[in-house]
């Protein structure tokens, strides 16, 4: 008998949360995090393919939790619904999803942007755009103050977080208004998702530095909504499971230093409880490094000054399915709520750690 | 309380410290030179240049 | 500013800790799980390299917290002194450190076996050979009744620990009499320490299935004292950071059915917190996986019969720097001081992970 | 314009060879060896799923080769067919096999035992076993003597590879007499083929120990037919691609010395021009290691002695898709040929190098 | 004994050839490349802390080769001397190695600047400028015509010969007048070379998306003088030991298409015979990879145009310690001394292959 | 020629080599010292303890 899954909480709880797309990756962290969240109490975790299994059957980790996967059409009222099923899933569920669930919280591209004709020029349109109006992108660090009793929330995309946190505090000091920003991501084989075919599997996955999304990646279309910038993205998969590294070539208008940069980083993120600015110091960890925060709600963030040519970089971290996906999803849900902010996503990150 | 010279953040000195001692920012994590006592002055250190990376 | 490094929990802590050796991967871990400890409060995190460098310059995961390595020289009376540092250290400093201190937790070799005659057989000899007989083995699968009110207690070896959590269900069974018993490990780089040489760089240490203990390892005697027996035991590095796994090949005198062995671990484990036992099943994890206790004080602990022979095959699997040696002795501690067994070490691992 | 599949090779090789299951990963080290033998010349590589595309497509080291797959049905007489299909293909394929080509190499286990009632104890039975007895096991260190001629030859499994030459030469010193012998292997995910479903998607695969084949794996049988002696066998997945690790633990009746077992190693390998030994020594790699041979024909082999208990312990290392599988090939059509032993098969492994 | 090292060739050649700093990663791989080679036969190979002692036992794979290192100054005379020290000795020993071999080929960085001053503006000045007139960069694909009878050549830096690859057909069809370039560079853990410190362990190593020259790179002095143009560099250490994989993003001043694109690298590329254009096609490897030509003296190069703004991205692979040193050396002298450009370096590399 | 005290192989000694010189063994990589010179006689080399491994 395993130690987690602790019932105190469980009790004490008064929020029930289910959900959706449990058996995935990112609903799989969702399940973590809400186990051991001092408000939530979960109550379904639905997966079609593992219907009746304990969750620790498809997630060791949660071999100590009593609890089995059901089956999505079987969904009972509920008071936060988290989904986490493929794009396209929630458009098609959106209505019933929200019947049941006095909060829905979709993990999926399905919500993120704000007008129809944004999915018809990225995406293959949308089946569902009357609901678009009433959702809340979910990173409370661009969102804090829409997000308390939002009803729909629309999780960022893992990439566009990572891009998004990097440059933010430079939109916000207005250096990016005519700026030309190239964006060069590394991520790990988790933002593809449970499923997987012969490209993703060890053999031929591993030690790679694959550009898998050369120009074109869609979480561009997230990018500019919210940065209000339109920025050239490329996506390489480098060889670990968890993270993706945001490395942002800014060309700002005018001479910008490293000490304005960290008054402009402090002015952003001063209060922010998940925001960690690293540039430059001392040790083996001097800018942002995705196994640093693996595990966890937090990013990193760092940036350098180019003195040949007033270039800025930028570089950012997070762990694709915390902060990237199902963190930032109980984070805005606890915002949404009245929480505490940082309840249930308090989680150390781990030194030494291989390749998380 | 004294001021760091790359970030400008607020950096404890103690009370025993000792002028050529180093300490890093707790904020950029930059080496700092305590350079006085009486108010407490930092400096960047000189790099050590270590061998990190490549 | 981050979110870690709880102020609440702080103050609401009365019992203080220090660690020495705190800049190490053992001492680092010990920092993460105390600083998230209900009952504990840090008071000093000791490194000679590092002191009054922030503990975030070393463990980029403890970056928010606000804590400074101190001298070892330097401690200050505190109610629990944990140490990690090398074999050697606290046979010298344990006087000064059982003065200091009520309850002195050690997590190196120095006080795990219980005669002078074993260090001379296994080690270079003991220099405070005294102090032997009031120590108590830390892992508390073994040690429970004798830990409350324990006040110098001794961290058992990460191998050992494997492979005695693998077997001891056996052996209480009777099962070990006369048994032959081969244990072959298979454990990650940072059972080395933060240190290391030309054969830990990343280039040579990548990939291997190195037998860097083919026979002979200190860690025998340990397995020797706790379970009674002696074993042929071999060690082999291999490409992760943490984890050991123990598999043991053990030729019972009799026959023993699965059925059996299922019985046997129940018994021994089954109100133990902190041991899952995972054997056969269904999924991708069906025997014990470090990788999925990466992180936190969980062990799993498995078996298979051959039908060929009768062999048992037992497989256990821990996290080196956790189970098998920071959360072991934060774990011991909180029995010693009749704190929850369970306290400060609820962390879940992770799904997916790659090679944490 | 790549400089590989060079021309003159194949204008001065008369031998044409032909490779049946050539997408998969022992084929298409097939293809590689093959391209750069100065005796063969490679007539047709088949795949059904990539039938029409470049070898290259599949394999990118093979880009420069101007090669297509054709159809398995479309199969063209030949002086040599290397077959590496799954098992059961090569059963039902011989007949018409054997037609087309005067020597055929599989690579499956369909030809490696010798007698039907065998494949009825440790496999599915056998649908063509009036070939069984012609068939010669490919492993030219246990079969020189019987590979002059074959024509049809099996190629030896990649463990049952690895652990016969770790004890072969303990073997025919009389040393495994009445001995007990545990062994416990841990192989990379390429063993598994290209095939591989979520249990070898990378994110679920990297950096496990998962112990596979706990008990009762196929290859006991070759090794028992081979070696005359019964094995207790356990193999685990570490987070390598390429590679085959053994440590097979020996009881020997009487004591041995190290000395003793360099002169027995010697006897047995002194002039093999593939088996190399390496047991103590200096430097980072001091012991067998898969990483150090990858890529080769070679293996490496080495031993301890146990002050302890006189168990004497071996260590064999091997690349699974050359040692243990293509190269294995080649050198025993080598043989069976009458070509130079080592003709294609001299390169060199890498130093450093990662987890390949 | 093994079958490497092969007699034969060494007999029949003619061209004697040492090494100084063969105890290193690029002065290995230059051993393993010489004793493969038709023309060259091995004369001494230099190491201070391993001399005596055989090259097999720091360079696993070179088992079979009967050489010990020697000191560096007790160096003969030689036709060809390779140099793969640290940066700074090659300047100290010119004037002796120059009068020891009729050719140098040095590793280093300490000829591939033209002039004196850009040595003080990128490095700390020179010592031996007199000779950088003398001295031919070494990469084919630059200086074919400039090498044959060169008596200094100098072996280009590993990230550079991945940037200019990537850029040269761009260069030279002038799309690079006026345009802006950021070139984001992932590299290998070989890079560091073989010493190594804390940060290249494996533990702190392993896993990383580590930003180690955010901006300031010196190989940007030599992309600069090869390709005429200033660049924005970053580069980041990935999880592999081998491998430079440069993304380059060029705005160019008007339209281009893939088209075009192809037709411009076939110019510059369709009779290389070590390059390979990869950009886009079908499979799991649609633009350019290390891990496909580790160990190997290729590159793959490639390209993707961004529909949104017109931006290129090219993509370029190289193994660092081949085509990015000894490989790209060897290359060079074989042009050099008129032998046949693709001599010793018609290894294949592997697939499927981790991270190599 | 002389002969390894581990594996019994033959041990090439140089013509200048000197009494105390370490060599490794081709065959086994141990550590051998010269211990005599004419005839050349090789020992085992004290171990280094090198910290290899974990
Ligand atoms: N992975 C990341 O890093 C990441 C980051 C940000 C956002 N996201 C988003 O999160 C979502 C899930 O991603 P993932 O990586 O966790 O994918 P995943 O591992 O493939 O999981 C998908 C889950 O959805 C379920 N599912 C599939 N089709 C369904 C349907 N029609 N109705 C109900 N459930 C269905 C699947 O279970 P059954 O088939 O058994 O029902 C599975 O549990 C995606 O929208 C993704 O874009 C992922
Ligand atoms: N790593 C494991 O998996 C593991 C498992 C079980 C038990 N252990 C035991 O835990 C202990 C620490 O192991 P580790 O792996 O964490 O080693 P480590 O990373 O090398 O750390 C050793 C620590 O001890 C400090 N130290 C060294 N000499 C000291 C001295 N004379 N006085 C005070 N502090 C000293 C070092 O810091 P400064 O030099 O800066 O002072 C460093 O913080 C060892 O005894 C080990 O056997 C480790
Ligand atoms: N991988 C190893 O380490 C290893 C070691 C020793 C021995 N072997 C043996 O080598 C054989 C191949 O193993 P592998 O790992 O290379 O497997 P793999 O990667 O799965 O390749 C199997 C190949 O066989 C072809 N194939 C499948 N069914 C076929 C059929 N009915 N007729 C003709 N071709 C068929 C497949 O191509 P299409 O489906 O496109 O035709 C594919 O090219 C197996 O028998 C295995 O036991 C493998
Ligand atoms: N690694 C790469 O990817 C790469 C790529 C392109 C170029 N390079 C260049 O190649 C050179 C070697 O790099 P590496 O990575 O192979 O480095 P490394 O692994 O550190 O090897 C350096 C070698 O130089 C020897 N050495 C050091 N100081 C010496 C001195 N004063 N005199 C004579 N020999 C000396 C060392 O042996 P002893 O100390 O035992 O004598 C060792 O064999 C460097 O200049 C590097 O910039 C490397
Ligand atoms: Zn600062
Ligand atoms: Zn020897």
């Amino acid at each position: 008998m395993a130690v987690t899954g602790d019932a105190t909480d469980e009790e004490s709880a008064t929020t029930t949360a289910s959900v959706v797309g449990a058996s995935g990756f990112a609903g799989g962290e969702l399940l973590r995090l809400l186990a051991g969240h001092p408000e939530f109490a979960v109550a379904q975790a639905t997966s079609r393919e593992y219907a009746n299994k304990t969750v620790g059957s498809v997630h060791p980790n949660l071999r100590g939790l009593d609890l089995r996967f059901s089956e999505p059409s079987d969904l009972d009222s509920v008071d936060v619904l988290f989904a986490a099923a493929p794009h396209g899933v929630a458009m098609e569920h959106v209505d019933a999803w929200r019947d049941a669930a006095g909060t829905v919280v979709d993990l999926s591209a399905d919500f993120r942007l704000e007008t129809e004709a944004q999915y018809d020029d990225w995406y293959d349109g949308h089946s569902a755009p009357e609901h678009l109006e009433d959702a809340v992108y979910a990173l409370p660090e661009i969102s804090r103050d829409d997000l308390p009793g939002a009803d729909l929330i629309a999780g960022g995309g893992c990439n566009a977080t990572a891009t998004i946190l990097g440059l933010l505090p430079l939109a916000e000091a207005g250096l990016l208004e005519g700026a030309h920003v190239v964006v060069d991501v590394k991520v790990g084989s988790s933002e593809g998702g449970a499923g997987g075919g012969a490209a993703s599997s060890h053999a031929e996955r591993s030690g790679v530095v694959r550009p898998y999304a050369p120009t074109g990646h869609r979480h561009e279309a997230e990018i500019e909504q919210e940065l209000g910038l339109s920025v050239s993205f490329t996506a390489h998969a480098v060889d670990m499971v968890r993270g993706a590294s945001a490395t942002c070539h800014v060309f700002p208008d005018g001479p910008v230093s490293k000490t304005d940069l960290w008054g402009t980083y402090r002015e952003t993120y001063g209060d922010e409880p998940f925001v960690e600015t690293v540039a430059g110091g001392s040790g083996v960890y001097r800018y942002p490094e995705p196994k640093a925060v693996a595990g966890t709600n937090k990013a990193e963030v760092g940036f350098e000054v180019d003195p040949e040519n007033g270039r800025v970089v930028t570089f950012s971290a997070i762990d694709n399915v915390v902060k990237g996906s199902a963190g930032q999803a109980v984070h805005a849900a606890n915002v949404a709520l009245g929480f505490a902010e940082t309840a249930g996503l308090e989680q150390y990150g781990m030194h030494p750690v291989g390749s998380p | 309380m004294s001021t760091c010279t790359e970030c400008g953040a607020d950096v404890a000195v103690h009370d025993d410290a000792e002028a050529g001692e180093i300490l890093d920012c707790g904020t950029c994590g930059t080496e700092l030179e305590v350079v006085d006592t009486a108010p407490p002055t930092l400096e960047r250190a000189p790099d050590l240049a270590e061998d990190w990376g490549e």
